[in-house]
Formats: structure tokens, C-alpha cells, sequence
């Protein structure tokens, strides 16, 4: 399944193709084949999964910084087969980074490319290359979309497009499985776009309401804006690495230092750019929250497990060329995990103030996402990618429970239309706090682990500004994320229609989520490290980037912050509405309430300046910032260039430049005019002139010649 | 004789049928200073062609009869649009024919 | 078969003209007998054209095949010379491929004044001239040929176009030739200085060399205003817009697929290998033009309440990516100009097919007024989509290798040219990607999305029919089969690419 | 020789009197007598030149024929009698002004091209050998000969001018 990976994103290209034509004429409308197809990709994904997991540990790298490492590979001296550990001999090689050296037997990539075309004496190639982390994304996406799939069957019954919309998340699949396997950047760019497009025709799927299509063109044309600077980048890298697009050639060509610093530079900061755009990072975030627009299994897929990602994808993928370009190693500051820490506070403040639950869910992605891009910034890139993995979970989980309520209650709104709904949907309510918790990252479950190794990473790798921020992080998202809860299930029902569980279609998704949600953090759990085992692989051994495995004092740490968060934002609920909160009888919220007490006159300047600030004037400040300055900006530009195009089409094109045509022909036709009154039509006018004429010539001829 | 008297009496005919081509009313009178023009040119065709010899007078000869020919037929079509004019219009004023006017 | 390699070009270009003088004679009233006979003369010519595509030794695409070499006007040392090599190649079949196409979506489509035996013949006419330039191997029979071009589109425009057809067709023509008469001259200048000798193979080897800088110049000079007018460029496209809006469908398909890469097609065989020097001068002010044209031609079509308006703003935008690529001077560029040439073709054309269908069911192009096309005919409106998505550039589809080469291109153009100015040109040209996506977007939501405004909400609006379908799908499926296997044509442009650049030596 | 010169003095005067008077004259048909005066001195100037069967042509074709047709054609277009007021349009000053400034050039260019070149001298010659020379049966032998093709396309000339002013005046 390694070797012929393509198969997988070809499944769904072609269930795409058949949903199109005979989706229409089938009894499930093509969601059938929709499921199949995933279904089937899901199970290759697993095989691959195997296959890659007991693929003999043969290549090895040397461990070490790009600098001394002579780049061509070691030639494989019989390391065993499978244990890792013991028979490793330690060589000294002297690593600034003060990591131990020693040589790492991996698994090695597997590669397998077709020429695409040839321009020149450049050959392109197209194809597969399956490595650890291609794995996981395969598994992550194929599952999700799965879910999704099921999930959608129920949730979009009696849409009026439900064919088309089967069709356009089969397409979707596709374009992410293209980007996840694909070997060279320019074929990436296929699926990174082909997601873009997806996006846009799913985001704007009921596009009879104008603020749906307008959220979709949003969308499209901000990733559309990153795209440029992916574009550059794309390019930049195909020269700098000698006219490759090959992205294993890239990465090993940066870290050998074959790729001038400057080149590489420009290329990092035009992906980063491009990461920006579609990952929804700081400046370029505000189409997230928009595109909730589209139906909820749509953001549970796109807009929280897969496309998003796509971004950190592309930066782990290209970590050479990021870790060579921002120096990465060196500790201090640098762009990703300067834009990763911004995105992170500043979604997690806005979600305070959102009543719409998607809206709420859309900024928590954008800040998980914030953390995974800061944590590849500060170097953490098992980190960042066990983060993607759990979080794809747990957020797809919270969306799809969201979904699960508001097809009860027909409504997003949670001030408005819900509140109490533990009572009438039990299944979703305990599915959603297992999500909700696992994003705030308490200790048995996922995000748990998984944001305690970007602490750690933040620490070791030399950026305690970035672990602070983090931590930061970590206390606002447990925050918003019980005040979600808390005005959706707990306190009284305040819609007016009658909610009930949702059937089973929907519920099963949600419970198989939430079973992942629990046991994926495990997958890297102190003693097993089996996700970074998988992972492992060239380019960040040979930049000699640190894995740190699970340390107690930092857990603890984050742990207690969490637990504090949860409290507090009770405590505030409780505080302002006295009444309700103690009518609410939860044995949570009590254990929370008494460890509070004691340490609240300690802590009451704390919560008063940050929690009071936080979720007072910044967060509106940010809100109306985001809204006014960021939405402001880009509409602007959008007007500006409509004004700027009316002016420059109304005064250059038709003043100057028509103006210049039409003169020439109103000249010569003024011109003809006072050669016309000589015609006057007497024949012998004209003989005398043509006399006269003929004598002057004479005249002349003789005069001169 | 100088070849010049009968080339400068040519010019002199020629110049006095320009004239009556260019100032006669009548279209019968233009006609006729057509004539002139060609009585001119005929003179300079057999002068010039006797100037160079037997053979070269012959040529002229023979090019004046041609002239004559030509303008045989050219007064006969040329008058035959006179009688047509004169049929529409009643009168052969040359001043009223305009309607080509631009 | 050898007779018929070398009758090949000759059939390909003068087929359609018998048929057309053939037509003459057939009294107007039967319109069937015309219909069949222009579907006739077009399949014929395409099955030719399949023939030469089935002949073509695609080992050597650099050398000129099916040459054709017969004394045409000796006084002036002009010979009848035809051949056909990678770069023509693709562009003659486009050409066929589309006029195969447009007679067959005319079947029920015949615009006002309903004439369909002169509007066949012209088409026919058209379709000679076409596919004359392409193989025309020697200055003047080109030139005969892009003259040719020029009255059958004046007439279409003339007689059958909207309102200002006659302001627009008058500018057209007037426009056009103002630029022909200046490529007469160089190509005059040429033959003089060049050695007597209009054959442009010739010229190729001797005209470098023996021609002195200056001169090289103005005669490029000459040649860049007559080939960057028909692109249309920059500063001389005006009429492009009045044209498009004015011609019928069939003539802005044809305007659009065809015509527009007369000029592109004249720089690639050309201005560049005979004046190698003069193009290395040149360059930058092409690709400086090429990217103001990219985008002024956003802007402009952010200003469009026409939806023919917009798409003809689209196609100056579009041509100026070529013109960028034909600027670098380097494989890539020329590969993608070409490539782009063809995908330009292919999707402009068919965004003008679609552009039509919707005037025709509801009489007005103005977007304002339309909308919700998606709910009364859902067929056309995702098609619609789809070469919204293909013009934009959108990666899996033809339009994406027309620009993303020139961009890479741009990034390191042929030696001897400022590395910097063609990266900024670069940024420039991906930043009109995103202006693409923005007017194309727009128009798509205003015409597609949303609902049909009460005007049309209960009219009876037809979805495809035969005609339509006919001639769209394969050139549908043209457009994405293109897109996943570019290798399908860049195979075939690469080696003549090589050839036309041999005299720079430039690898780029 | 001084005969000759008188001769031809006298002739030359009588010629372009008449011509003046033919454009000059307000009487229509005393215009066309002019006219035959002219050719008459004309016809006679040709004798001079030996070109006997020219001036018997030119008596023959141009007074008899041509003179004759335009008799016909004042007669058919009927002017009034006697004489006529206003024969000159308006722009005779600048006619003659045109015709005076050709014929200055004309004779400028003529002197200084043929200043005094003498016409060759053909006493010496005996009378047979100067009709075989140029007399009219070279003159016959010339039109069969070199000049056939010429010959035969003035005659189909002839005949369409001929159907033309048929068609041209017939009565409907």
C-alpha cells in the first residue's frame, strides 16, 4: 500500500466523478458511494498505517546540524531489524544544540514518481511519497471524512443539493489526500487549490442566501491571497534548489546549505505567507469565523480537520526549508512562532464573546491552530504534528456535536435557543464535554498530551516567551470552552422547540470521535512514544531538531492552570448570575467552587485585572479591531480596487486612449470635409485645375531637374 | 525650315484649345476646341517624325492617322452625349451639368 | 501517401475555401444544404488535420514537417512556402478543432439578420485565413493570410453585432490594419536587408547577423506594433472590448479562441528568431506591457456590468501572462505562452459559448439584471462555474499551465535581462492571479448564485440542448484533460521552443 | 527654301487666327467654319511636310467627316440663331490665364530643347523616291506591316464608339 499510495486520492477523485453522473439515479442520492469510497480508502489508509509501522528501521541518519552533515546517505551497515534502541553506537559528533549524538536508524520515505512533463531540459515529476507523518495525516483525514460522510446523511437529508454536496466532499477528500501524499511541491499545489475550491463551492453551498456565497468568495479569495505568496515561494524554492520541485530534494538541499540563505529566506516567508492564508493565521484569520456559513459537517471537515491543517502540514513537510531559513534551532524569536503565539491569544480572547457556538468553535480552531503553527515555530515538530492528530479528533468532535444540537434545536444560537439541553440530549452532551475537555487539555484525555509536549518543546527548544503563551492559551481555552458548555447544556432551556436526541447516524460519529478523543493521547504517552517513533523521519533528524518526551513538572503546571480556568469561568457564571449558578447542583462545579474559595482573596487582583480585562475590554477591542480594522482593510481593498477600476476604465481607457482612436477618425472625417467643396461637380473646373496643375509641374520639372 | 515653327504653332493651337476647352459654355464649342487639341498634337506628331528621317515620318504618319481615327470616334460618342444632355436638360450649358457635386 | 504529406497543408488551409466558393452557388432559401455543407468543409478539414497530427513525427517537432516550397511571385523572390512544426501544430488544430465547433453550435443559433449562408461562408473564410497564418512559412503568404482574417470578422461584426456594431467594427479593422501596414514595412525592411529574401527559415540564419543593431530595433519596432495590437497589449487593446461586446457569439468565439493568438503566434515565429538582439531589448518593455496589462485588464473587468464586457477585459488580462512568458525569452515562457495560447483558446472560447446561450434565453448580458442561473439552468450554470474556475487558474485545469510556467519563467528570465525587474514583474503577475480570482468570483455570484431577480423568475429559461452540448463537451473535457497531462502538449512545443530560441543559446 | 518658310508663315497665321476665333466667336457656327479654316491650314502645313496622304485624310476625314458631324450636332441641339450672348462661362479669365501660362512653357521648353534644328532638306531627293520613302504607299506598307495590331484594335474602337453613340442617342 505504500508503493501504490496514489490509489487512495484516485478512489475518491473517481467516486467524485460517479456521484456527479449517477449520483442523482441511486437510492442513497450518491451518498452510498460517497461512503464507500471512504470507507474503502479509510481501510487502505490503515493498511498503510501497518505496513508503515512494522517497516524495518534501515536508513539512518547521522544526528546532527545541517552544517558538518555531508549530506550524501550513510550506506545502511546491518542495524537489527525493528528494536531501535539497543545496538545504537553512540558517535560523537559535536552538535551545537547540545543534542546527544548518535546515529538514529529511521524508516525510510517511500518514494515513487512518473514524469509529468518536460519543459526544456527540466523533467517534472508527479507522484507518492509515504513517510510517517504521511501516514498519519492519510489515517486522520480518511476517518474524519468518513465520520463526516455518515454523519452528513442524516444531518443533510431533504437538502436540496444533497447529491452535489456528497459529490463536492468526495472532491474535497481528494484534494487533501492529493496534497498529503503528493512528492513535489507544484503537485501539492494541485490539492492545496483543489481544497480551495471545495471549500468555496461547500462554504457556499445554499448560495440562495447572498451572505453564504459572499462568506464563500471570502474565503476563496483570501486562501487565494496566500497563494501568492505560495506561488513565489513555490517558484523561489524550484530555482534555489536547482530547478526542482521535488520536495525530499528541497528539504535535503536546504539543510546541506546548497540553497543561498536569501533564496531560502524569500521561499520560507512566501509559504509561510501561503500557510497564513489557508491555515488561517493572524492577519489573514477572518474568514474563518465566515465561513460557518457553510452546513456544520462542512466546517467539522474542512474548517477543523483537514484543510486548515493543511498549512502546518505544508510547514512540517518543508521543515528544512523552514528550520534553515528562520534558524529555527537557535531559540530566541522567529516569524512562525511569533505569528502562532498572536493567533493563539488573540482567537482564544474572541471567543469569549461569541454566542453563536460554531463562531465560538471557528476561533478555538483558529487559536489549536495558532499553537501547531507556534509549536513548529519554537521547533517542537513532533509537537505540532500530535497536536494536529488529536486536535483533527476532539474539534471535529465538538463540531459535529454542535451540529447534533443545533439539528435539534434548528439554531446556532446558544444565548438564544439553547441552554439545559444535557437533559434532552444526553449522548451529544457527554460526547461534547469529553471534546470540550479534551481541548482543554485535562489529564487522561488527548490535548492533554499533546499541548504539553509544545510546552515543553517551547521550553527546552529555548522560547519560554512562546511556553508562556501557551500556557496563557491553555487558560483561556478551558475558559471559553465551560462557558460553551455551560450556556449550551447547563442552566434552563430557553428555545421554544422541543429538542430530542439526534438519530443514530449522528450520534455513532460522535461517539467513535469521542472514543479517539480519549485514547489518541495516549499514542504518545510517556512510556509508549509510539507516535513519535512513526513520525521520525530525515529532515528533522538531520537539522538535529530535539524531541523531549513527557517531563512531570510541566504537566502539572498546565494541569492546574486548566483546572483553574475552569473554575474561574464557573466562578464568574456563578458570580454574575448568582441565582442560577446555585441552582445548578453538578458535583463538578462544586469540587471546582470550594478549591477556589480558599485561595480567593490570594487571587482576586489576578482574576479582577486579567480575567475581568480579558474578557471585558480587549476581547470586544480585539473583536472590533478584527471586525473594523482587518474586515475593514480587506473590504476596503476590495471597493478601492472596484473604485480604482470604474475610474481607470472610465477616464484612461475611454478618455485617453478611445478618446485618441475615435479622434483620429473624427479628424479625417473633418479633413475630407474641406476637400469637398472643390468637388463642385463642373467638369471644366476640374480640367482647369488639372491644367494649372500639370503646367506647374512643368514648371518644376524643369526648374529643378 | 526650323523644326521649332511647326512645334511652336503646335503649343499655340494647343494652348488656344486649352483655352476654349476650359472657357466655352456650350458642350458642342468644347468639342470642338477638342479638336484643336488634337490638330496640335497631329502637327507635332509628323513634324517630329520628319525630323528624323524617312522612317521617322512615316511613324508620325502614321500615329497622326491614328489621332485622326480616334478622334472621329470621340466626336461622334462626344456628341452623342451632347444630344443626351440637351435631350434632359433642353439647353447644352456645361454649367448646369453638376451633378457629381461632393 | 507521400503525395498527400506534402497536399496535406495545402488541403488544410484552401479546403474550406472551395466549400465556401461552392456555397455561393447554392440558392439561400435551402439552409440545411448550407449547414451541411460549411459541417462538411470544417469535419474535412479537421480530419486533415487529424492526419497531419497522426503523420507528425513528434521526435523531431522542431523541424518544419509536410513542407510545401512552390514558386509563388518570382519578381519579388516570394514563394509559396508551407510547413508546420511543434509551436504550429497545436495551434492549427485548436484552430479546426474550433471552427468544427462553432458551425455545429450555429446549427439553431444564426444571429439577427438571419443569414446563415453568408454567416457559414465567412466563418469558412475565416477558417482558411486562420489556419493559412499558422502554416504560412514565408512573410508575404502570412501576411496575404492575416489580412484574410481581418474582412470576414469586419462583416460579422458589421452585420450581425449588437447595437454599435458598426463603431465597433470600424475600429476593429481600422485598428488592425494600422498595425499591419507597420509589419509590412518591417517585413519590407527585412527582406531588403535581410537578403533578398522573404522566406522566414532563411531569415532566421542570415538576418541576425547582417542586419545592425539599430536597425534591428525599428524593425522590431514595426513588427511589435503590428503583432501587439492583434494580442491585443496593453496600450492598443481598446477595441478589443468594443469588439467582443458587439460580435455575435460565433465571432467572439472565434475572435477570442483563434485571433487573439495571430499576434502571440507572429512574436514566437518571428519577431524573436530573426531579431534575437532586438528581442533582448524588446523584452522588457513586452514584459513590462504584459504586466500592466494583466492588471489593467483586472481592473477593467472590476468595472464591467457586461458579462461580455468583463470576459473580453479577461482575455486582455489572460494574454498579458503570455506576453509575460514571450517576454522571458527562456523555454519555459515560450512553452508556457504557447500553452497558454491554446488553454486561452479553449476556455475564453468557451466562456463566450456560454456568454451567448445566456443572451439568448434572456436578452441581456447586464449583470445587474441577471442571476440565479444556477436555478433555472443548472447544467449551463456549472459549466460556467467550471471556466470561471479554468480561467482563474485554478491548479487541474488548462488555465494553469498557461500562467504558472511564465510565473516560474519570470523568476529567472534569459541572461542578459535584469533578474530583479522580471521577479517584481513576477509578484505583479501573481498578484493579478488573485484579481482574477476576485472579477471572475464576482461575476460568477452575480450571475450564478443567488436568486433569479423577479424579471426573469418566471420565464421559461431552456436548459442545454444538442447544439450546445455538442459543441461544449469536448472541449470541456479538452480543458481538464489538459490540465492533468499538460505533458500531452508541452511534448510537442518543447523541441520547436528549443528551435526558436537556438539563436539566444539562452537556457533560462 | 524662303518659299517654304512664306508659305508656311502664312499658313501659321491663318491657322491660329482662326483657331482664336473659333473660341472666341459668339456664333456658333461661325465656330465650326472656323474650325475648317484651321484644319483646312493644318491639312496644307502637312503637304508641306510631305505627308501628301496625312493632308488628304485630314481634308477628307476632319472637314469632311468630323466638321460635317458637329454641323449636325448644333443643328440637333438647336441654339438660337444668329448670335449668342454669354458663350464663356465665368471662369474664362482664369482659362486664359491657364492657357497663356501653358503656352509659355510649352515654347520655353521647346526653344531650349530644339533651338535651331533644321528640318532635313528634300529637294535633292527625286519625286518617285521620296513617295517610296514617305510618300503614302510606305505610309500603307507601315499600317500592314509593323503597325497591324494597332490597325486592327482602332477599327474595333471604331465600331464600339459606332454602337455606343447608336445606343447613346437612340429615341426611346
Amino acid at each position: 500500500m505504500l508503493e501504490n499510495a496514489w490509489v487512495i486520492p484516485t478512489l475518491t477523485f473517481v467516486s467524485f466523478w460517479l456521484i456527479l453522473f449517477f449520483g442523482k439515479r441511486l437510492p442513497g442520492h450518491g451518498a452510498e458511494i460517497g461512503i464507500g469510497a471512504l470507507g474503502l480508502a479509510f481501510v487502505l489508509s490503515c493498511v498503510a498505517v501497518v505496513q508503515w509501522v512494522d517497516r524495518p528501521a534501515t536508513e539512518v541518519v547521522p544526528h546532527g546540524t545541517s552544517e558538518e552533515v555531508h549530506g550524501e546517505e550513510e550506506e545502511e551497515h546491518g542495524a537489527a531489524g525493528g528494536q531501535r534502541g539497543e545496538d545504537r553506537q553512540v558517535v560523537a559528533t559535536a552538535v551545537e544544540t547540545g543534542g546527544h549524538g548518535e546515529e538514529t536508524p529511521i524508516r525510510s520515505a517511500v518514494e515513487r514518481n512518473v514524469t509529468w512533463f518536460t519543459i526544456g531540459d527540466v523533467e517534472v515529476t508527479a507522484g507518492t511519497a509515504v513517510d510517517g507523518l504521511t501516514v498519519v495525516m492519510l489515517f486522520t483525514v480518511t476517518l474524519i471524512s468518513l465520520l463526516v460522510h455518515v454523519f452528513s446523511t442524516n444531518y443533510m437529508h431533504g437538502d436540496v443539493r444533497f447529491t452535489y454536496f456528497f459529490a463536492a466532499l468526495s472532491l474535497f477528500t481528494t484534494g487533501m489526500l492529493l496534497l498529503v501524499v503528493s512528492s513535489s511541491t507544484l503537485q501539492a499545489l494541485f490539492g492545496w487549490e483543489l481544497m480551495g475550491l471545495c471549500s468555496f463551492m461547500l462554504i457556499g453551498h445554499w448560495w440562495e442566501k447572498a451572505e453564504n456565497s459572499n462568506a464563500a468568495m471570502k474565503a476563496f479569495l483570501t486562501t487565494r491571497t496566500g497563494d501568492v505568496g505560495l506561488l513565489v515561494g513555490i517558484v523561489t524554492l524550484f530555482f534555489a534548489a536547482g530547478q526542482t520541485f521535488d520536495i525530499a530534494l528541497i528539504n535535503e538541499r536546504a539543510l546541506t546549505g546548497a540553497i543561498g540563505h536569501t533564496a531560502l529566506v524569500v521561499g520560507a516567508v512566501g509559504l509561510f505567507i501561503g500557510v497564513i492564508g489557508k491555515s488561517a493565521q493572524f492577519p489573514l484569520h477572518t474568514w474563518l469565523p465566515d465561513a460557518m456559513a457553510g452546513p456544520t459537517p462542512v466546517s467539522a471537515l474542512i474548517h477543523a480537520a483537514t484543510m486548515v491543517v493543511a498549512g502546518v502540514y505544508l510547514v512540517a513537510r518543508l521543515y528544512g526549508v523552514f528550520w534553515e531559513a528562520f534558524d529555527i534551532g537557535a531559540g530566541g524569536v522567529n516569524p512562525i512562532a511569533v505569528v502562532g503565539g498572536i493567533t493563539v491569544l488573540i482567537a482564544a480572547a474572541l471567543a469569549f464573546v461569541q454566542d453563536d457556538i460554531k463562531k465560538v468553535l471557528a476561533y478555538s480552531t483558529v487559536s489549536q491552530l495558532g499553537y501547531m503553527v507556534m509549536a513548529l515555530g519554537v521547533g517542537a515538530w513532533t509537537a505540532g504534528i500530535f497536536h494536529l492528530f488529536t486536535h483533527a479528533f476532539f474539534k471535529g468532535l465538538l463540531f459535529l456535536g454542535a451540529g447534533s444540537v443545533s439539528h435539534a434545536v434548528h439554531s446556532f444560537d446558544m444565548k438564544a435557543d439553547m441552554g439545559g439541553l444535557r437533559k434532552y440530549m444526553p449522548t451529544t452532551f457527554v460526547t461534547f464535554l469529553i471534546g470540550s475537555v479534551a481541548l482543554a487539555g485535562l489529564f487522561p484525555l488527548a490535548g492533554f498530551w499533546s499541548k504539553d509536549e509544545i510546552l515543553v518543546g517551547a521550553a527546552e527548544n529555548g522560547y519560554p516567551v512562546f511556553e508562556l503563551v501557551g500556557i496563557v492559551g491553555a487558560f483561556l481555552t478551558a475558559a471559553y470552552m465551560t462557558r460553551c458548555v455551560y450556556l449550551t447544556f447547563f442552566g434552563e432551556y430557553r428555545g421554544h422547540a422541543h429538542p430530542h436526541e439526534s438519530p443514530r447516524p449522528i450520534t455513532i460519529p460522535l461517539m467513535v470521535l469521542a472514543v479517539f478523543s480519549v485514547g489518541a493521547g495516549l499514542l504518545n504517552a510517556p512510556g509508549v512514544e509510539k507516535f513519535f517513533e512513526i513520525t521520525e523521519n530525515r529532515v528533522f533528524l538531520l537539522a538535529g531538531v530535539e524531541h523531549h518526551s513527557f517531563e512531570v513538572f510541566p504537566a502539572v503546571v498546565s494541569t492546574v492552570v486548566v483546572l483553574a480556568a475552569i473554575a474561574f469561568a464557573y466562578l464568574l457564571f456563578f458570580e454574575r448570575r448568582l441565582p442560577r449558578g446555585l441552582t445548578r447542583r453538578n458535583a463538578l462545579a462544586r469540587s471546582g467552587y470550594t478549591l477556589l474559595t480558599n485561595k480567593y482573596y490570594l487571587d482576586h487582583l489576578y482574576t479582577g485585572v486579567i480575567v475581568g480585562s480579558v474578557k471585558g475590554a480587549i476581547a470586544r477591542a480585539a473583536y472590533w479591531f478584527n471586525q473594523k480594522v482587518i474586515d475593514g482593510v480587506v473590504n476596503a481593498v476590495g471597493i478601492a480596487a472596484r473604485r480604482s477600476g470604474d475610474w481607470t476604465y472610465r477616464h484612461i481607457d475611454q478618455a485617453v486612449v478611445d478618446g485618441a482612436v475615435n479622434g483620429a477618425g473624427f479628424g479625417a472625417e473633418g479633413f475630407g470635409g474641406i476637400l469637398r467643396t472643390i468637388q463642385t461637380g463642373r467638369v471644366q473646373q476640374y480640367a482647369a485645375l488639372l491644367f494649372g496643375a500639370a503646367t506647374v509641374l512643368a514648371l518644376g520639372l524643369i526648374i529643378f531637374v | 525650315m526650323l523644326v521649332n515653327q511647326f512645334l511652336v504653332l503646335g503649343a499655340v493651337l494647343f494652348s488656344i484649345g486649352v483655352y476654349g476647352v476650359l472657357a466655352r459654355r456650350n458642350g458642342v464649342l468644347v468639342l470642338m476646341s477638342i479638336e484643336l487639341i488634337l490638330n496640335a498634337v497631329n502637327i507635332n506628331l509628323v513634324a517630329l517624325g520628319a525630323l528624323q528621317g524617312a522612317s521617322g515620318a512615316v511613324t508620325g504618319q502614321v500615329f497622326a492617322l491614328f489621332v485622326i481615327t480616334i478622334a472621329a470616334a470621340e466626336v461622334g460618342v462626344g456628341l452623342a452625349i451632347v444630344l443626351l444632355i440637351y435631350r434632359n436638360r433642353a439647353s447644352v450649358d456645361l454649367d448646369e451639368v453638376d451633378l457629381m457635386k461632393g | 501517401m507521400e503525395s498527400l504529406d506534402d497536399s496535406a497543408l495545402s488541403l488544410a488551409v484552401f479546403v474550406p475555401l472551395v466549400v465556401a466558393a461552392a456555397m455561393l452557388l447554392v440558392p439561400r432559401e435551402n439552409e440545411t444544404a448550407h449547414k451541411l455543407m460549411a459541417l462538411g468543409a470544417t469535419l474535412a478539414t479537421f480530419a486533415v488535420g487529424m492526419l497531419i497530427l497522426a503523420r507528425f513525427d513528434y521526435g523531431a517537432s522542431d523541424q518544419l514537417q509536410f513542407r510545401v516550397d512552390a514558386p509563388w511571385i518570382d519578381v519579388i523572390n516570394s514563394r509559396y512556402l508551407l510547413g508546420v512544426d511543434g509551436i504550429s501544430l497545436p495551434l492549427l488544430v485548436l484552430s479546426m478543432f474550433v471552427c468544427v465547433l462553432v458551425v455545429v453550435y450555429s446549427w439553431n443559433h444564426f444571429p439577427e439578420p438571419h443569414n446563415p449562408k453568408a454567416f457559414l461562408i465567412l466563418i469558412l473564410v475565416l477558417e482558411t485565413g486562420m489556419n493559412g497564418t499558422f502554416v504560412a512559412q514565408d512573410l508575404i503568404l502570412f501576411f496575404v493570410f492575416f489580412e484574410v482574417v481581418l474582412l470576414p470578422m469586419y462583416f460579422m461584426i458589421g452585420v450581425w453585432g449588437g447595437e454599435q456594431r458598426q463603431y465597433a467594427a470600424i475600429k476593429f479593422f481600422l485598428f488592425t490594419l494600422f498595425g499591419s501596414a507597420l509589419m509590412i514595412l518591417s517585413f519590407l525592411a527585412l527582406y531588403f536587408s535581410g537578403g533578398q529574401t522573404f522566406s522566414i527559415q532563411e531569415l532566421v540564419a542570415v538576418a541576425a547577423d547582417n542586419i545592425p543593431r539599430s536597425t534591428q530595433l525599428i524593425i522590431f519596432g514595426g513588427l511589435f506594433m503590428g503583432f501587439a495590437i492583434k494580442v491585443p497589449m496593453f496600450p492598443f487593446h481598446t477595441w478589443l472590448p468594443d469588439a467582443h461586446t458587439q460580435a455575435p457569439t460565433q465571432g467572439s468565439v472565434i475572435l477570442a479562441a483563434i485571433l487573439l493568438k495571430l499576434g502571440t503566434y507572429g512574436f514566437i515565429r518571428i519577431a524573436i528568431p530573426i531579431l534575437p538582439e532586438a528581442a533582448m531589448a524588446w523584452a522588457p518593455v513586452i514584459g513590462g506591457l504584459a504586466v500592466v496589462g494583466i492588471i489593467y485588464g483586472a481592473l477593467g473587468c472590476l468595472a464591467q456590468s457586461d458579462m461580455k464586457r468583463l470576459i473580453a477585459f479577461s482575455s486582455v488580462a489572460h494574454m498579458g501572462f503570455v506576453m509575460l512568458g514571450i517576454a522571458t525569452l527562456t523555454d519555459f515562457g515560450i512553452n508556457a505562452a504557447v500553452f497558454g495560447m491554446v488553454a486561452h483558446g479553449l476556455i475564453t472560447g468557451m466562456l463566450f459559448f456560454v456568454a451567448g446561450s445566456v443572451k439568448d434565453r434572456f436578452h441581456t448580458l447586464e449583470l445587474s439584471r441577471l442571476g440565479g442561473l444556477l436555478l433555472q439552468a443548472p447544467r449551463m450554470g456549472w459549466i460556467l462555474g467550471f471556466c470561471a474556475m479554468a480561467s482563474l487558474g485554478l491548479p487541474g485545469l488548462a488555465g494553469f499551465w498557461g500562467e504558472f510556467p511564465a510565473i516560474l519563467a519570470a523568476y529567472s528570465p534569459a541572461e542578459g535581462l535584469s533578474e530583479a525587474l522580471f521577479r517584481t514583474y513576477m509578484v505583479i503577475a501573481a498578484l493579478g492571479t488573485v484579481l482574477a480570482a476576485g472579477y471572475l468570483l464576482w461575476m460568477l455570484q452575480r450571475a450564478a448564485f443567488g436568486t433569479p431577480k423577479p424579471e426573469f423568475a418566471e420565464a421559461p429559461i431552456a436548459d442545454m440542448h444538442w447544439p450546445e452540448y455538442v459543441a461544449w463537451v469536448p472541449m470541456l473535457v479538452l480543458i481538464l484533460v489538459l490540465g492533468i497531462f499538460p505533458g500531452l502538449l508541452f511534448g510537442l512545443t518543447d523541441g520547436a521552443v528549443g528551435n526558436a530560441l537556438s539563436s539566444f543559446g539562452a537556457g533560462g | 527654301m524662303a518659299a517654304q518658310n512664306l508659305v508656311f508663315a502664312v499658313l501659321a497665321v491663318v491657322a491660329v487666327l482662326a483657331a482664336l476665333r473659333v473660341v472666341t466667336t459668339r456664333n456658333v457656327v461661325h465656330a465650326a467654319l472656323y474650325l475648317v479654316a484651321v484644319l483646312g491650314s493644318v491639312g496644307a502645313l502637312y503637304v508641306l511636310l510631305a505627308a501628301e496622304f496625312l493632308a488628304a485624310v485630314q481634308v477628307l476625314i476632319y472637314i469632311g467627316a468630323i466638321v460635317v458631324l458637329f454641323l449636325f450636332g448644333i443643328m440637333l441641339t438647336r441654339p438660337t440663331l444668329g448670335r449668342e450672348s454669354g458663350l464663356d462661362n465665368d471662369q474664362r479669365w482664369l482659362a486664359g490665364i491657364t492657357g497663356l501660362f501653358l503656352f509659355g512653357v510649352l515654347s520655353y521648353v521647346l526653344v531650349e530643347a530644339f533651338g535651331d534644328e533644321r528640318l532635313p532638306r528634300l529637294e535633292g531627293l527625286d519625286r518617285e523616291a521620296l513617295t517610296a520613302e514617305r510618300g503614302t504607299g510606305a505610309v500603307g506598307d507601315a499600317i500592314f506591316s509593323t503597325y497591324l495590331v494597332p490597325f486592327e484594335v482602332v477599327s474595333v474602337l471604331l465600331l464600339a464608339a459606332l454602337v455606343g453613340a447608336i445606343v447613346l442617342a437612340r429615341r426611346e
